[in-house]
């Protein structure tokens, strides 16, 4: 059975060819998201190791920082989730990221052409995918539960220490994720205008998507109004 | 001087404050501790470590400590409710930085009932669990002579003194969104004068002075306590925080839970302790590592770029040219499926 | 004799004990080589220093009261702070609840700063001049003192009762005070005449 | 107090009992915990409630309100049964072997001589036979069976451990508990001190709620030394000023009497004043009472006081009822007859019982006059404050004048605090608006009153008008000048009686102290037992010098202590019958050969002989009087008296209610409730974070106890469905009030006469002005009953009713 096409993904054809990857909600919804990880990495890592609290320099302050940062979670918190509502099902699990997990070296070794043929995401996409929807809502739980502001009174301070490490542990990974996510975008050229543009070339598809592509071109053949 | 006094009490004042201006007895220089801050020059010299030592069995409960706290630190409590307790306010806020708890407790062994009352307030522990946990520096300070203090202007109001804390006492204001708790009245303590709670105190059920006074002082009351049949009587002086400067004379020394549910054992949270050690340090070595290993990588590995084959290919996928197949495995039975 | 001159030379007399000690331990004797970077300067300097005896109960525990402001020299005095006087015997500078409070009774909101009077039937007091309040009670009294003394009995002795104007006098004013009142009411006539003492 | 504050730290045993001293007088009560921590002294308390007192008590009993005569007849009986008497100082400083006339005796509750009709004794039987030499007959063997030994015996021998629990409901091993602890301090060398308040004044019998008291200190030889006394923790800051500088009905200064009709002329005034000595050699101070008279009529009218007019003896009202008390005023006033009040710095809406009668009197005056600080809820009993204050505005005609005063930190002057300490002090902080000090508004009342006298005449204005009032500015006297006054001055030369050429003191001088005061119009005297205060060498009350040598507590340099600078009363009989201190190492007296030699002032002759002239140096016998004649009017000796309402019956006398010579008016019978409509038993008392009704205003007070609340025991909670912090409604025959219930294992049920008792504790401070939470007011419920002998309202034992119920302003 063929793989349902995300709605918005087409293909144009030109020189080069190009696809559509990611509309502007899509791509709104990544930088909003984006920004405010970063956002929310710095002043969480402020306020996580001393050696970095001059970070809430960036922010006016240490009493800004404290202020801001739950309020740009909760902003990641809804764009996230936006996001997420778009991509969730491209992202579920196949049994071919397990084939593609099991050949990551030959990926890092620039042998792509051993893994096999992919949808519009591969694993280690599905992998952050799904690793910082999880993570963030960790993140906003135990977040709230010790946003002194407005929720100290509701919250046992036993509960607070758990909510804090979870937190803390929280973020760590979740910043990891994001340094593989970065890496794997820059490394994998051509990657960044999906994010940017929107869209790919077909190159570009052919190399890392090649279901995905194969799968948007029969669409086109089928639907001959595009 | 009265010469042939018969014996001395101890009393918190033995003059009253000054009006001249004068130093501070000790300041920066005499730091032990400061949060967030790892590279503090160590102090110049040890200030004798003082204490405050609250003799459970003393206490009337009138709570003019409070009285005297709200004047001395220019504070606001809200006028409450009554909840049914003589409480009031009802918690440590951060406009009430010392609290009495009342406890009425039926003795089983006597069948006596007893009012226990105990000040709460901050225990200045020598191992301080809010300073622990602080990510300000320099928002929470230790003297050597064993003080605990907030320095307000640094504290940016982010609670986590609050989980630091075994004892329950920081309190971040709503308004200005800084954390308050008593600070052992540093600044009378710096010009030589008792913090104003243990000034007022009545029965001098709070007394101040050096621990190792303190700590002799509350030795007669023990005995004292136990020739009027209070066996259990002790110090409350936890050593899982390494001691306190703020200590307690209990009757019931056994369980200091009966005082309004002064921790048995206390100690900074084993969690706050791994949040604060191990958490921090695998956290920024795991995102050391990775940030890394990126950079080894993008510097030493290729990049995987699109090949020109692959631009042909896709071109001509894209015009409906013939491309190579796809590759057999991809399309395992049932993979396509969503589930 | 000034409390200038009475405070002076007795002052450390009570308990030296375990205080004593400590004096020196909070780096009190090494002041001037300390740097105050943290801790708050002391609320009270510059202050004046007034001796008083706390207002509340009949311990009578002796107080220091702060002000900005000396009234000694004529100037405007403001209360800011007030704290139990070490040197008392009774209290040895401790206080009460209520004494420890008492600044927040000196300056309350409700103190009164105006005479004011309140017409019969009306539902609000209008403020008046001293001078008006002054001449009105004088004329209030005096009026129902002539209409209503008992000079004499039946039996026609002299007595000298006023009834129907009655006094409760304050028992947390000075004895000064008391005895000025005293006078004035005893002399008046006044047998309607109490303190806080009868209950 | 006969002792003072910081001698407290000498005592071995302190009962409190009747009051809560570390609540009310938590700086005080320091010198308890110094005795304990210092001496291992051991603390009782004795109350309904488990006060805060009582938590740092070494042992606590369980009593029933208004029962305390009792427990402490019970006392007296366990000491005598079971010899814990101090005899020898029984035998010589009481009237223990004095003989009583033939035909005094007790009978069903009540002594010889009651007339029912008239609610009063008839008390010429209670008194000393007296011999042909004139003295009292005595037997100091104490054979004689109606010697008063033998009579008190026999008073208080049905006031067995078991009568005792069962009027007080205090369990029997707690009773004998006490009984054992206090018993100790018979040993010559043990000494108990009593300390108590308002929880023994305020019954009808209140007077006898001490003497009781007094009578087991006597017998336990604990008056007159070092850590012992009868010390009444006074209330207000002066309370004990105005009480010795006479501001009450009854009182000129001094203690000496405001003259009744019987007493149209100033001999037969003296004559029933004599004081003659009844044992031959004893002081009787009072003999000089003449002295005392004489100058202050000099200080009160100056030279028109003069020995032709009597000394402007008709100058005084003469009294037709024992006393104009504030509950006589109120009820005068509810009945029309009082036009004009001034309130100085009081609160009578809150503070005198039955608030539904006060509030009735005050709206029928023609003016109120109001002089305070602060807001007070009498200057506005006229305006409505919901159920906090519901009175209809309009219809009230009183017109109110609210005159604003400076208070202690903008004031100057003298405070006798309850040790007899006059303690200068100093003006801190200007006072704020317009406010002004109430000499400047008494002068003002007198100049311009005088002003219209002169002018229109009227009604005797002579006293009026010579009023003695040549101060430096007549607007405002100054504190200095009424000091002096108060002290006394020489008019002419005093000379020397002995040695005429030599002058003692010059006119205008200030004397030394009363001892130089004369009954010939040649000294002034505001108020005798003050002289001393402000001689010439200054102001004695501005003294600090607080050294205290002898490690005691006495302090003799501290301030001025009435009279003479004495700190503790009957000193003299700290001392045994040679001379030598009860216990050396509390030494307060001792007797070198030729003199007294003390740390304190002798109360006694400097060079009177121990064993001939006895130390209760104010009594005509001598000695104290364990037998009080006839100078109480409810008996010689105290019973057991029920409180007007109560939830069981005198046992002794079932049909009897209340004291029966307790003061009621005509209209108030029908303002009693009984137990069957009102079955719980309520009393009232202050908390330690209020003072009255005037840390309303204070904001730090108001937070710390933020709302009006009774508190009941967790029984009574059960039976009528309360759970802790509701709201509960409670109400006596006078009024209803809400309050939060504090439901507490403080308060227990107590078992009496076959009854369970179940007590609801209401504690005074809430109203309807200042920054605390609006609240009603104990007064609401309370009686109006006057004790038998001074008109104390007895507002600590009265019957309520109690339900659950819903916030003020809430309907149910």
């Amino acid at each position: 059975m063929v793989e349902r096409i995300q709605p918005g993904d087409a293909i144009h054809p030109g020189k080069p060819s190009t696809v559509d990857r990611y509309g502007p909600l899509a791509r709104l919804n990544h930088w909003v998201t984006a920004l405010s990880l970063i956002l929310l990495a710095l002043s969480g890592l402020a306020l996580f190791t001393p050696s970095l609290y001059w970070l809430t320099g960036l922010f006016g302050g240490g009493q800004n920082t404290r202020a801001l940062h739950p309020w740009i979670g909760v902003v990641l918190f809804v764009s996230f989730f936006v996001f997420f509502f778009q991509l969730w099902k491209a992202n579920l699990p196949q049994r071919v990221d397990w084939v593609w997990l099991s050949k990551i070296r030959d990926l890092l070794g620039g042998h792509e052409e051993n893994l096999p043929e992919l949808g519009k995401y591969n694993a280690g996409q599905k992998f952050i995918f799904w690793g910082m929807a999880g993570l963030i809502l960790v993140l906003i739980a135990s977040g709230v539960l010790i946003w002194e502001q407005y929720f100290a009174d509701y919250v046992d301070i036993p509960i607070r220490r758990i909510a804090v490490i979870t937190h803390s542990i929280a973020a760590v990974l979740i910043i990891c994720i994001f340094i593989l996510h970065v890496y794997a975008a820059i490394w994998t050229r051509g990657t960044l205008r999906a994010m940017t543009r929107g869209d790919v070339t077909a190159g570009w598809a052919w190399r890392h998507h090649r279901k995905w592509l194969r799968d948007l071109a029969r669409q086109r053949r089928i639907d001959p109004a595009e | 001087m009265s010469g042939s006094t018969t014996y001395q009490s101890p009393h918190t004042a033995v003059s009253n404050p000054p009006v001249t201006p004068v130093a501070a007895g000790f300041g920066e220089a005499d730091l032990v501790r400061r949060s967030a801050t790892s590279d503090l020059p160590p102090p110049q010299r040890q200030l004798t470590p003082v204490a405050k030592l609250i003799d459970v069995s003393k206490c009337i409960g009138c709570k003019a400590c409070q009285s005297a706290c709200i004047e001395w630190n220019d504070t606001h409590p809200d006028i409450g409710e009554n909840h049914g307790i003589y409480d009031n306010p009802r918690d440590l806020t951060e406009n009430m930085f010392t609290l009495m708890r009342f406890t009425e407790w039926v003795n089983p062994e006597t069948d006596n009932l007893e009012w226990l009352i105990r000040k709460d307030g901050c225990m200045h522990c020598s191992d301080p669990g809010c300073l622990k946990a602080c990510p300000a520096p320099g928002a929470i300070v230790q003297y050597t002579n064993g003080i605990v203090d907030f320095v307000h202007e640094n504290c940016i109001g982010c609670g986590y003194c609050v989980k630091g804390c075994p004892f329950n006492i920081p309190r971040i204001s709503k308004a200005d969104h800084r954390s308050y708790k008593c600070t052992l009245c540093s600044d009378r303590v710096a010009v030589g004068q008792g913090p104003a709670c243990a000034k007022a105190c009545p029965t001098q059920a709070i007394v101040f002075g050096t621990k190792e006074d303190m700590k002799r002082h509350a030795e007669g009351r023990i005995a004292d306590l136990k020739s009027r049949g209070y066996a259990n009587a002790g110090l409350y002086d936890p050593p899982g925080v390494g001691g306190t400067h703020v200590m307690y004379v209990l009757h019931h020394n056994d369980r200091p839970s009966l005082y309004a549910g002064l921790p048995d054992n206390p100690r900074i949270s084993p969690i706050v302790q791994t949040w604060k050690g191990v958490t921090k340090y695998v956290g920024l070595a795991a995102m050391g590592f990775l940030a890394a290993g990126s950079l080894i990588h993008g510097v030493f590995a290729r990049p995987n770029r699109v090949t020109q084959e692959d631009d042909v290919h896709g071109e001509d996928l894209v015009e409906g040219k013939p491309v190579p197949p796809p590759k057999p495995e991809t399309y395992g039975p049932g993979s396509g499926e969503h589930r | 004799m000034n409390m200038e001159l009475s405070r002076r030379g007795l002052l450390k007399v009570a308990g030296a004990g375990v205080a004593g000690t400590s004096l020196g331990a909070m780096g009190f004797s090494e002041a001037e080589a300390a740097v105050a970077a943290h801790v708050r300067p002391l609320k009270l300097a510059n202050l004046n220093e007034t001796r008083s005896i706390c207002t509340y109960c009949s311990v009578a525990c002796g107080i220091i009261a702060y002000s900005k402001g000396d009234r000694r020299k004529g100037e405007r005095a403001e209360l800011i702070h007030i704290e139990g006087d070490v040197d008392h015997p009774t209290n040895l500078g401790t206080l009460c609840p209520k004494g420890a409070a008492l600044k927040d009774f000196v300056k309350s909101e409700s103190r009164l700063q105006y005479p004011m009077i309140r017409k019969p039937g009306s539902d609000r007091f209008e403020r008046v001049s001293w001078d008006f309040a002054l001449d009105r009670i004088a004329r209030l009294m005096k009026d129902d003192r002539d209409a209503n003394f008992v000079a004499k009995n039946k039996a026609g002795l002299p007595v000298n009762r006023w009834t129907t104007t009655g006094m409760l006098a304050a028992s947390a004013t000075t004895n000064e005070t008391a005895w000025a009142t005293f006078k004035v009411a005893k002399a008046l006539g006044i047998v309607g005449f109490d303190n806080q003492a009868r209950v | 107090m006969t002792n003072s504050w910081t001698d407290i730290k000498n005592a071995d045993l302190v009962v409190v009992m009747g009051g809560n001293a570390a609540e009310a007088h938590p700086c005080g009560f320091k010198w308890v915990t110094e005795a304990k921590a210092h001496r291992g002294a051991k603390l009782i308390v004795v109350d309904p409630r488990y006060t805060r007192t009582a938590s740092v008590s070494d042992y606590y009993a369980p009593i029933r309100q208004g029962s305390d005569i009792a427990f402490l007849n019970g006392l007296i009986n366990y000491c005598i049964t079971n010899d814990k008497v101090q005899w020898e100082y029984t035998k010589a400083y009481t009237n223990a072997a004095f003989i009583v006339k033939e035909g005094f005796g007790y009978q069903d509750g009540l002594f010889t001589g009651y007339d029912e009709e008239k609610r009063d004794y008839d008390r010429s039987t209670w008194d000393y036979e007296i011999g042909e030499d004139g003295f009292a007959k005595v037997d100091p063997t104490l054979q004689h069976p109606r010697c008063v030994w033998n009579l008190l015996k026999q008073h208080v021998s049905v006031y067995t451990p078991e009568m005792v629990s069962n009027i007080c409901g205090t369990p029997k091993d707690k009773f004998l508990r006490v009984a054992e602890m206090i018993a100790e301090t018979s040993a010559p060398n043990k000494v108990m001190t009593s300390m108590y308040a308002l929880g023994w004044t305020q019954h009808s019998h209140g007077a006898q709620n001490i003497r009781a008291m007094a009578m087991l200190q006597l017998i336990l030889g604990n008056i007159g030394l070092r850590g012992g006394g009868m010390n009444a923790l006074r209330g207000h800051s002066n309370i004990q000023g105005l009480t010795d500088l006479g501001l009450m009905s009854h009182l000129l200064t001094g203690y000496l009497n405001m003259p009744s009709e019987a007493e149209p002329d100033y001999d037969t005034y003296m004559k029933s004043r004599q004081f003659k000595p009844l044992r031959p050699g004893q002081t009787s101070y009072w003999q000089n009472y003449s002295k005392f008279m004489v100058s202050f009529q000099k200080a009160m009218w100056g030279e028109v006081a003069a020995a032709e007019n009597d000394w402007c003896y008709d100058y005084l009202s003469k009294l037709d009822v024992p006393a104009y008390d504030i509950l006589r005023m109120f009820e005068l006033m509810n009945q029309g007859r009082v036009n004009g009040y001034i309130c100085q710095g009081f609160n009578p809406l809150m503070a005198v019982p039955d608030r539904a009668k006060v509030t009735s009197s005050l709206s029928k005056l023609k003016f109120l006059i109001t002089m305070d600080p602060l807001e007070t809820e009498t200057a506005r009993f006229w305006e409505n404050h919901g159920e906090f204050n519901n009175v209809d505005t309009r219809s009230i005609q009183t017109e109110v004048i609210q005159l604003p005063t400076v208070c202690f930190a903008e004031d100057e002057g003298s405070l006798t605090n309850s040790g007899r300490w006059l303690q200068w002090f100093w003006p801190a902080a200007t006072p704020p608006g317009e406010a002004r000090p109430d000499t400047a508004i008494m002068a003002e009342i007198l100049l311009r009153m005088r002003e219209l006298y002169k002018k229109e005449g009227g009604a005797f204005p002579d006293p009026v008008l010579n009023l003695s009032w040549d101060y430096h500015n007549p607007r405002e006297p100054e504190p200095e000048e009424l000091a002096r006054e108060i002290n006394g001055r020489a008019l002419v030369d005093l000379k020397d009686p002995a040695d005429p050429s030599k002058v003692l003191v010059p006119a205008g001088k200030q004397v030394v102290n009363f001892s130089q005061l004369r009954d010939d119009g040649s000294t002034m005297c505001g108020c005798w037992i003050y002289s001393g205060n402000f001689n010439e060498a200054g102001n004695n009350m501005a003294r600090r010098d607080n050294r205290d040598p002898s490690g005691l507590g006495t302090h003799a340099g501290w301030t001025f202590a009435w009279p003479l600078n004495r700190r503790t009363l009957y000193n003299g009989a700290s001392a045994d019958t040679q001379g030598r201190p009860w216990d050396p190492s509390r030494k307060l007296l001792e007797w070198d050969g030729t003199k007294w030699v003390s740390d304190d002032v002798p109360d006694i002759g400097v060079n009177a002989k121990p064993g001939e002239v006895q130390p209760f140096i104010m009594n005509q016998e001598g000695v104290s009087r364990l037998f009080a004649r006839g100078l109480m009017r409810d008996g010689p000796f105290p019973a057991h008296l029920e409180p007007f309402e109560s939830p069981v019956q005198n046992v002794f006398n079932r049909r009897m209610r209340g004291n029966p010579v307790g003061r009621i008016f005509e209209s108030d019978v029908g303002r009693f409730g009984n137990a069957d409509e009102f079955p719980f038993f309520a009393t009232s008392y202050r908390l330690t974070e209020h003072f009255h009704y005037w840390t309303k205003h204070n904001r730090v007070n108001a937070a710390l106890q933020p709302e009006f609340f009774v508190e009941i025991s967790e029984e009574l909670a059960a039976l009528r469905g309360v759970t802790a912090g509701s709201w509960v409604r409670v109400w006596s025959k006078r009024g209803s009030v809400k309050a939060r219930a504090v439901v507490t294992k403080r308060i227990r049920p107590l078992q009496c006469d076959g009854k369970t008792v179940h007590i609801v504790g209401v504690p005074i401070h809430w109203g309807f002005m200042g920054a605390a939470r609006k609240g009603h007011s104990v007064n609401t419920l309370t009686m109006p009953v006057g004790e038998a002998n001074i008109e104390t309202p007895a507002v600590k034992a009265f019957l309520v009713n109690l339900e659950p119920t819903t916030a003020p302003g809430v309907q149910s």
